[in-house]
């Protein structure tokens, strides 16, 4: 340090301190980061435990019974079993078996899961975790013996093919979750639809073209308010508003699509509205933050070449700000996609028994999930289990294409 | 300078406008679209304020209600004409206060350890994992709260000091459904500091936590505030994990280890249940409402004060 | 090691840096003497900033950048195991191309790199000695609560200069520390460096050759090797003077006399 | 070139959405069947047998179905049935309460069939006659309210109706309602003052006087019956009273306190001896099921068929003088003798 000039104040050496602290520090964010994923993965692992595990089933027509000449129930020929289905049903309901598909059309394994959903009719009767099975597995087989001897003990998935293609019923071993997926599906197309573009479209005018004047402040301040709305209110809001007031278009009697004097404002259009402007302040702030941390260089590079402002924003602001955009919108669908009380008020039904489409009554999996975990009997709770890996999965591959588009267009100034 | 450039000779066509402002139709009909998008908010809130005031209306004109009661009582009990909506508002605080106590902490430091620490392969990884699970439903985290945080809590502190349904346990798991949204919004704020910064403050010797902590986070602020605010705004806001493992019971205190019951909670558990739709516990439900509008409103004008002081310091 | 001696701070061995696969530069050897300006010059793309990143491990930040051979800084290999890149960071400061004041105040700018290192004097004085030392101080001393983003484009970079002695470093490293300023703001940082040259040694890098002509005294010109890879190295080093008026190498001639090309 | 990326964006999105959807919708989705379709069902039906049109397979169109999440599981299992036997329109039932279940039939009149768990109230009636309706009540079941108390209690087996009154009132400890109980404070886990649970239990304990209950120290309230198990589950000296199916699915852990000596059973509770026996109800009008005769098909087959399957919901069947009745309604609300 010979030409180092006169310091005016002594350097402490303090290098080994600042390390320690800064491994410290590193350790604790480490830290933070674990107990966050490790919670949410506890949830997660939670909801696996209940979708999978030892099932006591007890047949209210023992299938052994139905067994002919020696040949187990499963491998009848299909004759036979038609045979069975028409012994057992009243006439109405095998007709109507036989108008939904003929039975000349269906397979053997079809007819066969017919007579073990319509005849056989399993009822559970006492239901075990995953980790219970796994673990206690002899014990569970021993209480099987003793309580039901009459059961089946059978080691399931409630997350099965079957639960997401069939519809709902009111008995969890035919249970299935395909109305509520495809009411979901339905309603958060809408909502993105009707809140992205919106939504982006407000933080554009907010970060780019509002002064600071009282009207944008008031518009401002009401974006922050409006996320911390509560929102069963929205649901409250899209009741008069959507189900109500907007009645004809709601139901797609406008449209001339459905009978006007049956018409129903209860309908998914009007669902996915009322998430579009629940999720729409949340989209807002997170595309004006985007928006705000764009380069100003880059802005004043585009004016430069005699852009507009508009192509300016088009071509090199929202590019940019895609990223933080997406995330908005990643968080935001995944908010809307597991809401309940709002649908509730606009309503959703718990129980529908058929597709639903744009103009049509409704239900969807957070109420399907909802109502099965308030039932009192236990298999409803491994059921909702599955319905929230489904729901999860969903959710992922919604978001898949806005996670790879939002990694592609990541980059630091 | 009589003689124009003549622009064709060289190659270039000459507008024959010269340097006059042209009117751009499109681009006014693109900032009147914006406009009428940011504007678009304004309209919701009229509409809260008018749907929820009607009926809140119908609340505060009947005879059993007297606002000052309502506004300073600290008993609620619909049923039995109390209407002291304090109950509500303090356990509103209390769950959110618990849940921010998590959530801001942990979601900044994980922010900060994905944004500056972790490589890129892993920051891609976790990030989408934390905002996925953000998406479960919130009647999941619920029954979490209930099964296993409240046993958790009762074996830490003991059975008679936590009951069943108390703050604490909903307060938390509210944090950890929050965390994931703290996180990845800040984050994302802590991303955009431009590298330029960064290599200052390594420049001049500085440590990665030197950097991280007083460097770049001060100058995310702004979006780190944006995360917070929107944080609070789903912890007061939020319903279904408070209606289940805090309570059903509006208790006036102040003990996190207690029951009681939310604005939101009642708000639910009042719209869902078997009461006729005339009552005056039904119409309560709308005060409630108006009240926890103007409560956000508050705290967002406040937090706005706050960001914006911070902003004019520096920028 | 014979050549290491008290006239040279900095001295690179064989210097190699990487980019992942990508060899940047390739087998620099150089001294830097004490107290003296050193210039880099060279065409784009040919590692100028690579080099002169390398001598306070700057490159690290990089992520898959790394260094081979050896880097001397008063005798002490940079890169040698236990070596801790925030202390040579400390010893050897940087200025950037683009101006890059911290969001901060003025004061603040400058107050913190020393309250990093644990400064333990008399703070006020040292960011007004700072400024002065820059050039600064005149200028700003009303408004040092100020933000540092509020100054011009001159200012800011003589705030970044004023903020990197603060530290109190050995060496300042300069990244075309002028190429985004006017000329009069570029005049007045190169007589800053000229005054600074009692105190500090500096290596700066420059497109501007008039500016390395000006300022330095001695030069380092680097070029592409011309062996396909892409990597740059130096091909000739010695006084400025001798550099811009007699160049042993013929592409160093082409290139200052601005026949390059 | 940007253009493209957000095109693309949209599209992908959109993309996602439907193959997702597709990817559902294996059997092919059938129209709903107009209303049209639903009166030419109904007239085209013999007239020789009148109960031939009210057969499942002879309907058709929609009932729009709403109000109790007590009486949900039931309807829901009902509505199966029935689609099972022939019928092809849509069913839709929503699971909201037993009060907006009643504004939504009697104020905005958009239901066929409100659900409930409590008896319409006179102003809900008379908000139903405004527009036009009058409402008919059939009784479909009784939901026992089991007292509980945990496996853990070890002195709690049968109280009096009086004392019952008192455990969750005025007495602060148990040894308050019997001097030779623990001198341990009561815990009370109820259900929501919102409930029909509560007004019923408040109906039959306290004589509609809630003022009591809810002055009752230690009380926790939940609208969530698999809430109230957690809660009682949690000490030995907690007390508390939810549906019975919820206390049936945890018995292995909790026990029922009898009232007055009688237990909570099939039996008690179908000859109303049980005292803590609540009735379930659907409503409609006579109005509605001769308009839409799929309405009226479906409450006589829910009326005629629940006893099949109430207990495997988890409910006790309505006696049955009180079915007869609901059943003389329905004729008479249709126009037939029975």
């Amino acid at each position: 340090m010979s030409a180092s000039p006169a310091p005016l104040g002594p350097f402490q050496d303090n290098l080994p301190r600042r390390h320690r602290l800064g491994a410290v520090w590193q350790w604790i964010f480490f830290a933070a980061t674990i107990i966050g994923i490790f919670v949410l993965s506890a949830l997660l692992l939670d909801i696996l435990n209940e979708s999978f595990g030892y099932v006591a089933l007890e047949a209210r027509v023992d299938p052994d019974t139905l067994a002919v000449d020696g040949v187990p129930l499963e491998d009848l020929p299909k004759e036979e079993l038609i045979r069975i289905l028409q012994d057992s049903l009243s006439a109405s309901a095998f007709n109507k078996l036989n108008d939904e598909k003929p039975f000349e059309e269906r397979s053997q394994a079809n007819v066969y899961d017919l007579v073990i959903e319509r005849v056989v009719k399993y009822k559970v009767l006492e239901t075990w975790s995953l980790w219970e099975s796994l673990i206690h597995s002899d014990e569970i087989r021993a209480q099987a013996a003793e309580e039901f001897p009459q059961a089946e003990l059978r080691f399931v998935s409630w997350l099965t093919v079957e639960t997401i293609r069939r519809p709902q019923s009111s008995e969890a071993v035919n249970a299935g979750v395909r109305t509520a997926i495809l009411g979901s599906l339905w309603t958060i197309a809408i909502t993105i639809l009707v809140a992205f573009p919106l939504g982006v479209g407000a933080a554009i005018y907010l970060e780019e073209y509002a002064r600071d004047d009282w009207l944008n402040r008031l518009i401002r301040t009401n974006i922050n308010n409006l996320a911390g709305v509560p929102s069963i209110i929205y649901g409250i809001l899209g009741l008069a508003i959507f189900v109500r007031a907007l009645e004809r278009l709601t139901s797609g009697a406008v449209f001339g699509l459905v009978n006007p004097t049956t018409a129903n404002g209860r309908t998914i259009l009007s669902a996915g509205l009322t998430l579009a402007l629940l999720i729409l302040p949340l989209i807002i702030i997170n595309a004006q933050e985007a928006i705000r941390a764009v380069p100003q260089s880059l802005r004043k590079a585009s004016l430069g070449i005699g852009a507009t402002k508009w192509q300016t924003i088009w071509a090199h602001v929202l590019p940019n700000a895609l990223p933080g955009i997406l995330t908005g919108t990643i968080l935001a669908v995944s908010r809307a996609i597991g809401e309940t009380a709002p649908l509730v008020v606009v309503g959703a039904s718990t129980a529908i028994s058929f597709d639903p489409n744009l103009f049509s009554r409704f239900t969807t999996l957070p109420i399907q999930i909802y109502q099965w975990t308030s039932r009192p009997q236990g298999e409803w709770r491994h059921l909702a289990a599955a319905a929230i890996l489904i729901l999860l999965t969903l959710l992922l591959s919604l978001n898949a294409t806005a996670i790879v588009l939002r990694n592609r267009y990541t980059k630091r100034f | 300078m009589t003689k124009k450039y003549n622009g064709e000779a060289s190659g270039y066509p000459l507008r024959e406008e010269g340097l006059r402002k042209r009117p751009r139709a499109g681009e006014i009909l693109i900032q009147s679209i914006l406009f009428f998008a940011g504007f678009f908010s304004i309209f919701t809130t009229l509409g809260i304020v008018y749907e929820l005031g009607k009926e809140a209306l119908l609340f505060f004109r009947t005879p059993e209600v007297k606002l000052w009661d309502f506004l300073t009582g600290t008993a609620w009990q619909p049923h039995i004409n109390q209407f002291g909506i304090l109950p509500l508002v303090t356990s509103t605080f209390i769950t959110s206060a618990i849940a921010m106590t998590i959530a801001i902490p942990l979601g900044l430091a994980a922010a900060v350890y994905l944004s500056e620490y972790a490589t890129e392969k892993v920051r891609k990884t976790l990030k989408p994992i934390l905002e996925i699970l953000a998406g479960i439903p919130t009647i999941v985290y619920g029954y979490f709260a209930l099964m296993f945080v409240t046993p958790l809590l009762r074996s830490i502190f003991g059975r008679d000091v936590v009951e069943i349904y108390n703050m604490a346990s909903g307060g938390l798991v509210m944090g950890i459904l929050i965390l994931p949204l703290v996180a990845s919004m800040s984050e994302d704020a802590l991303n955009a500091v431009p590298l330029a910064l960064r290599e200052a403050a390594y420049g001049l010797g500085a440590t990665k936590l030197e950097v991280a902590l007083k460097v770049v986070f001060p100058a995310a602020l702004s979006g780190i505030a944006a995360a917070i605010i929107v944080g609070v705004s789903r912890a007061i806001g939020e319903t279904m994990i408070v209606a289940v493992a805090v309570g059903a019971g509006p208790n006036f205190t102040f003990n996190p280890f207690r029951g009681a019951e939310t604005m939101t909670g009642h708000i639910v558990r009042m719209s869902g249940g078997d009461l006729s739709y005339d009552s005056i516990d039904y119409n309560s439900i709308f005060a409630i409402g108006l009240m926890l509008f103007f409560i956000t409103l508050t705290l967002n004008i406040i937090s706005q004060r706050i960001v914006q002081r911070f902003r004019e310091v520096y920028e | 090691m014979d050549t290491l001696d008290n006239r040279y701070v900095i001295q690179a061995r064989n210097l190699g840096i990487y980019y992942g696969d990508f060899k940047a530069v390739t087998d620099v050897n150089m001294d830097i003497e004490r107290n003296k300006i050193t210039a880099i010059i060279g065409p784009s793309g040919c590692g100028k900033s690579t080099l002169l990143r390398a001598f306070n491990r700057m490159n690290e930040l990089v992520p898959g950048a790394r260094a081979e051979g050896q880097v001397f800084f008063d005798g002490e290999d940079l890169y040698a195991k236990g070596v801790d890149p925030v202390e040579v960071r400390h010893r050897i400061g940087m200025v950037f191309q683009k101006p890059n004041p911290f969001p901060k105040s003025i004061y603040e700018n400058i107050a913190w790199g020393a309250r990093i290192h644990g400064f333990r004097g008399n703070m006020d004085k040292l960011v007004e000695h700072s400024l002065r030392q820059a050039a600064l101080w005149d200028e700003v001393k009303d408004i040092l609560h100020r933000s540092g983003l509020a100054l011009s484009g001159g200012q800011q970079q003589r705030l970044c200069i004023a903020r990197a002695i603060a530290v109190q470093p050995e060496v300042i490293l300069m990244d075309e520390p002028a190429s985004a300023l006017d000329p009069i703001a570029t005049l007045k940082i190169e007589e800053l460096m000229q005054d600074l040259k009692k105190d500090y040694t500096i290596v700066i890098v420059t497109h501007n050759m008039q500016q390395a002509a000006r300022v330095s005294d001695y030069t380092a010109m680097m070029m592409l090797v011309n062996d396909g890879s892409r990597a740059g190295t130096v091909i000739e080093f010695g006084e400025t003077t001798k550099i811009f008026t007699r160049p042993s190498d013929k592409r160093t001639e082409d290139y200052v006399t601005g026949r390059f090309g | 070139m940007r253009k493209h990326l957000y095109v693309s964006l949209f599209v992908l999105l959109i993309a996602g959405l439907v193959l997702s959807a597709c990817g559902a919708q294996t059997p092919a989705p059938t129209a709903a069947p107009t209303e049209a379709a639903a009166t030419e069902a109904a007239t085209e039906a013999p007239t020789e047998d009148p109960m031939a049109m009210y057969r499942p397979e002879n309907v058709s169109g929609n009932i729009v179905t709403a109000g109790s999440s007590t009486v949900f599981p039931l309807s829901e299992r009902m509505a199966q049935r029935f689609s099972e036997e022939g019928f092809t329109g849509n069913i839709t039932i929503d699971s909201i309460g037993s009060g907006a279940g009643f504004e939504r039939f009697c104020v905005n009149g958009e239901t066929d069939i409100s659900n409930s768990s409590r008896r319409i109230k006179d102003s809900e009636v008379e908000s139903c006659r405004a527009i036009g309706r009058e409402p008919l009540e059939f009784r479909v079941g009784t939901d026992a309210l089991a007292v509980v108390v945990s496996r853990e209690n070890d002195f709690v087996t049968d109280v009096t109706k009086e004392e019952l009154a008192i455990i969750f009132s005025t007495a602060e400890r148990w040894s308050d309602v019997r001097p030779e109980w623990p001198d341990q404070p009561i815990l009370r886990f109820i259900p929501g003052t919102d409930s029909g649970t509560f007004d019923y239990f408040v109906e039959v304990v306290f004589n509609k006087d809630e003022a009591p209950i809810l002055a009752a120290s230690n009380l926790q309230l939940s609208e969530d019956d698999n809430v109230l198990v957690q809660g009682v589950l949690g000490s030995p000296y907690a007390i508390g009273f939810f549906g019975f199916a919820y206390y049936h699915e945890n018995a292995r852990q909790l026990q029922t306190v009898s009232i007055n000596g009688i237990e909570p059973t099939e039996q008690t509770a179908e000859d109303g001896t049980y005292p803590l026996a609540r009735p379930l109800f659907i409503y409609s009008t006579a109005q509605i099921m001769q308009e839409k005769p799929q309405v009226a098909a479906f409450i006589y087959f829910y009326l005629t068929n629940v006893n099949d399957e109430i207990i495997d919901v988890g409910y006790f069947p309505a006696s049955q003088a009180a079915l007869d009745e609901a059943l003389n309604t329905w004729y008479t609300a249709v126009g037939l003798q029975p």
